[in-house]
């Protein structure tokens, strides 16, 4: 699987290579695209251009593949004028993406290879099973709210990630889980996802495919869709965890006011201070995406958060050398970062 | 506290919004450093110079962005500028027509076409701004109103945002002024001052302080804050005072709820 | 173009219904919920005809750029969302937009946020004025303190916890601001609405009775 | 087919994206920039799935007859109408589309978030809760930045504004920084991922 993918990326990386270069044949003939002035005729036959290349076959782009290893490898005579393959002003931020990229890759293997990495305690998710008990213990049922974003945010399909542990949870606590959604293509995701962890768990039987609820996708709808369910159905735990905006302050309060216990988590700042305040815990930022690999130990997951606390103790690093470099007036660093 | 039915809540926050817009006291305005700045960096673009106006916002935030767009555009038609606007809000172009015609035609007897023009809406959020830092003509082959751009007065020589003098952006969130600083100003080197709702604009701040924003007018009493500036008080400032006594009723419930809540815990046990 | 006393008493009227719901959840408001729902929907969709279809696809297409059959097949197949079984087509699509979000975020992040932040953060400790020097150390202080709370491998304990516990309140610091920001921005959206029920409404048949 | 074709897509755009901000030379910039016109138009069309979608849904309220099924009627009324008259009556000033767009559409949505001034005030009152140092720190701030940001701070003490203004301009900018360069970390890696064909959710389950 591993193989296949890494083959996948490496061909498409070549396949731009090749069209790069029959492409470059082609542009430099009448200029430089960015030749200023020429505005409607250039545009045309620049962007004509790939078309030549989408049905010269596969030759084409195979002798563009060889010819192009060529010219990569005079890329370091300096290059005059327009035609250059990298761009020395960015050198700064090529470097601090390949050190980011390089940990991130390294510690996923890794992690795939089997090391176990440590990770903090994260008090508002250890207090998701005490909220699920005191919920079983009063014999009311669990609100899971996964943000009312589409799957194209990476917040939703990570609410689905925590969704699959609370739903395991709940059924060995043979609580009812109720899932409000209000985007029509996240309803299967979660019947899926709530259906796997009760089947994880041992309690296919307890699945019930009416506690998953699209109310709307208007967003105050589904607000008050919500409202509606703490208010009738009383649930005794309340887990905001995804994409939140504005109506994350009505549902808080409303949850508030219903003596629920709370915990929330988002990744949308601007929405944290009304979690902050009305919620008993609160997953801040970043803490929202550790939460996934917190719960799922997914090798991915779990290797990208040591490779981003390694960028980060680099940063850091740079912080204080920047600024005490500053404070004594050395300003070459600085201005080497400086993006242009 | 679950007894207190909140529409008695309600009807105070009525009261006190309705009373200052009827009898207004008019408290002076005071302009901070972010939206002098911003007023700074739009006087400091040549007479007559071509401006890039990016509309990103839509009715949900109208009454807070549309001052601001009405008092930059007064700014940017007093010194001649040639206006350029465009959304990526697909709520956005018919208001932004609407503070193009009311400022450009109505106030100044601008031209459209000649003197502003509106290039309307494209979906595609980055990567539209990235494609118009490359190539205008190619991003948008015509104007909101379907009129292919070669036909405007005002777009010829116009290839990309090299041709643009700065750009002035109104932002109601994503896409907006955190995407232009990503990806344009670093990239293409323009200079942008944002004008964004006030949930926004703490997020900014940094990017103001690092000097990848020229200037930033946050919510409306940023909008007042310009419109101070250009001399023209419009609706901005007729709202303050509603402002002003708005966030002193929440100020005081924050503090009568916890009087309360603590007072009815000391009681329970 | 309708008379402007029928069109603003319409705006006014749905104004009206919207707020109704603060008495109570009802019929006028469930209308008015519904029905900018589907205007909403018909604004865009019109919208997107005018303003990309034509311009950016048909024209060029009759033009003879057919290499923008590409683009117009995957956005096709896109609703190949609908059927059960050929949905995996709209994969397709999906991988596009998904690609080309991600490669530009890389880039956006790494030059606005990550090293221009980074860069404009490296201030001198040592200024002219006594506010400029400890303005800058509480800069500096507050950036690396909130940093070390968002580190997950080591458990906060010792020096990194009382750095973790300062950077929780730098936090909470700017949340407060958000707060306060957000608060602003709600009661700006509420004096619009009721400036235009008390002046614009009137003014359109001609009564205007505040300045 | 089904997933290596996308993931093929997927790493071509995203890494062309990518490649293109490092190499200046014309021709990458050349297929960069189709590459891009091809992603608005894509992305055109997913506007034009989530509107039959809405749609779609509405319809089958009605024709179920499941609960508040009558409303969904002046729901597809309005789409219908504002379709019509947009693509058939143009789009510009003094058109039927613009007028509804001015005096339908926007108090609408205008409205409906201003009632949210409502509910922040029920919420600062019943749910703002200062328990712990955090709550504090959170609550005072508030209070500062919201007088500092009217005119009335001014009135009150006149250095409020400028107190404000500091905390704003320095430790609030300071944790938002930190949240920003933290932010920043996650997206690069989850573009990595994505681009690399590590993180493949989004194409949904089998």
């Amino acid at each position: 699987m591993r193989s296949t993918k890494s083959i996948l990326v490496l061909a498409g990386f070549l396949l731009l290579l090749a069209c790069g270069h029959v492409l470059t044949a082609r542009a430099e003939d009448p200029g430089p695209a960015s030749a200023a002035g020429a505005s409607g005729p250039a545009a045309a036959s620049v962007s004509a251009s790939p078309s030549a290349s989408d049905s010269s076959g596969s030759a084409a782009v195979l002798s563009g593949v060889l010819v192009s290893a060529d010219s990569a490898g005079a890329e370091a005579t300096p290059a005059e004028g327009a035609v250059r393959w990298f761009d020395p002003k960015r050198a700064n931020i090529a470097i601090v993406v390949a050190v980011f990229f390089m940990l991130v890759l390294v510690f996923i293997r890794q992690a795939g290879k089997g090391a176990s990495f440590f990770i903090r305690k994260i008090a508002g998710l250890d207090a998701i099973e005490e909220a699920i008990g005191r919920a079983t213990e009063m014999g009311k049922p669990v609100l899971y709210v996964p943000g009312i974003d589409d799957v194209n945010n990476i917040q939703t399909i990570y609410s689905m990630v925590i969704l699959g542990n609370v739903a395991k949870l709940v059924a060995r606590y043979e609580t009812p889980l109720i899932v409000p959604v209000c985007r029509a293509f996240v309803v299967p995701l979660a019947e899926e996802t709530v259906k796997q962890g009760y089947l994880d768990a041992g309690h296919p039987e307890a699945y019930n495919p009416n506690n998953i609820r699209y109310l709307s996708d208007e967003q105050f709808a589904f607000t008050a869709g919500v409202d509606g369910i703490m208010l009738r159905e009383r649930p005794a735990a309340n887990l905001y965890l995804g994409s939140f905006f504005a109506e994350s302050l009505v549902l808080a309060e409303t949850g508030f006011s219903t003596g629920a216990i709370q915990i929330a988590g988002t990744a949308n700042i601007h929405q944290l201070p009304f979690f902050v305040v009305a919620c008993d815990y609160t997953l801040i930022g970043e803490e929202f995406f550790a939460a996934t690999a917190y719960l799922s130990k997914e090798a991915k997951l779990v290797g990208t958060l040591k490779g981003s606390d390694w960028m980060k103790i680099l940063l850091i690093a740079a912080l204080v050398i920047g600024a005490v470099l500053e404070t004594f007036g050395v300003t070459a660093f600085t201005r080497w970062l400086i993006v242009q | 506290m679950e007894k207190l039915d909140r529409r008695y809540i309600f009807l105070v926050i009525l009261l006190v919004v309705l009373v200052p817009l009827i009898a207004p006291v008019g408290l002076p305005v005071r302009v901070s450093r972010e939206v002098q700045s911003a007023y700074d960096a739009v006087a400091g673009v040549p007479d007559g110079s071509k401006v890039y106006f990016a509309a990103d916002y839509d009715p949900s935030t109208m009454p807070e962005l549309h001052p601001m767009a009405l008092a930059t555009l007064d700014h940017l038609f007093s010194k001649n500028c040639k206006v350029i606007g465009a959304c990526l809000w697909p709520g956005g172009p018919p208001l932004l027509e609407d503070a193009l015609r009311r400022i450009g035609e109505l106030r100044f007897g601008k031209k459209y076409g000649v003197d502003f023009v509106n290039l309307g809406y494209k979906p595609g959020n980055e990567v539209v701004m990235v494609s118009v830092g490359r190539s205008i003509p190619a991003t948008f082959p015509a104007d909101f109103y379907g009129t292919p751009i070669e036909k405007l007065e005002i777009m010829k020589g116009v290839e990309n945002l090299d041709d643009v003098s700065m750009i002035v952006n109104i932002s109601a969130g994503y896409p907006g002024t955190k995407e232009w600083v990503q990806q344009v100003q670093s990239r293409y080197h323009v200079s942008i001052a944002s004008g964004c709702t006030a949930v926004s604009a703490p997020e900014y701040y940094p990017y103001f302080q690092s000097g990848q924003l020229a200037g930033l007018l946050g919510g409306l009493s940023g909008a007042a804050e310009y419109e101070k500036l250009v001399g023209k008080p419009g609706t901005a400032t007729r709202g303050m005072d509603a402002q002003s006594l708005g966030h002193l009723v929440i100020i005081a419930f924050i503090i009568l709820g916890n009087i309360f809540y603590f007072a009815s815990k000391k009681k329970a046990p | 173009m309708l008379p402007a006393p029928l069109l603003n008493t319409m705006a006014a009227l749905l104004t009206l219904a919207i707020f109704s719901f603060l008495y109570k959840d009802n019929a006028f408001y469930k209308f008015a919920e519904y029905l900018f729902v589907g205007i909403a929907a018909g604004y865009v969709v019109a919208l997107e005809y005018h303003n990309v279809i034509i311009p950016n696809l048909w024209r060029p297409l009759l033009a003879g750029d057919f290499k923008l059959l590409v683009p117009f097949v995957l956005g096709v197949l896109l609703f190949s969302r609908f059927t059960s079984s050929f949905g995996w087509l709209s994969r397709w699509a999906i991988g596009l937009m998904v690609g080309t979000f991600s490669g530009l975020a890389i880039i956006g992040f790494a030059q606005g946020d990550l090293v221009a932040q980074v860069q404009a953060n490296m201030l001198p400790l040592k200024t002219e004025t006594l506010l400029g020097t400890f303005s800058n150390w509480v800069i500096l202080i507050g950036l690396l303190t909130s940093l070390v709370y968002f580190f997950f491998s080591k458990e906060h304990k010792g020096v990194l916890g009382a750095s973790a516990k300062l950077g929780i309140w730098f936090l909470m610091v700017s949340f407060g601001a958000s707060y306060g920001f957000t608060v602003m921005a709600r009661f700006s959206l509420l004096i619009g609405r009721l400036l235009f029920l008390l002046v614009d409404w009137p003014a359109s048949f001609g009564f205007h009775w505040l300045h | 087919m089904k997933k290596e074709l996308p993931l093929l897509i997927t790493a071509i755009f995203g890494s062309f994206m990518v490649i293109d901000y490092f190499v200046p030379h014309p021709a990458v910039s050349a297929v960069g920039e189709t590459l891009q016109q091809w992603a608005i138009i894509v992305i055109s069309f997913s506007y034009v799935l989530g509107v039959a979608n809405i749609a779609r849904i509405n319809g089958e309220k009605i024709s179920k007859r499941s609960r508040d099924w009558p409303f969904a009627l002046p729901l597809l009324a309005g789409l219908a109408f504002m379709l019509g008259v947009g693509i058939f009556g143009g789009i510009g000033q003094g058109t039927l589309f613009n007028d509804f767009y001015i005096y339908a559409y926007t108090p609408m949505s205008g409205t409906m978030f201003s009632l949210l001034a409502f509910f922040i005030a029920s919420a600062a009152f019943r749910s703002f809760r200062v328990r712990t140092v955090e709550a504090a720190l959170l609550a005072a701030a508030a209070i500062i930045v919201m007088l500092g940001r009217v005119p009335v701070g001014a009135e009150i003490w006149d250095k409020i504004p400028a107190i404000s203004d500091w905390i704003n301009n320095v430790p609030q900018m300071a944790a938002k920084r930190a949240i920003l360069i933290g932010a920043a970390l996650g997206a690069i890696s989850t573009g990595l991922k994505v681009i690399l064909g590590l993180e493949r959710n989004y194409l949904g389950g089998e």
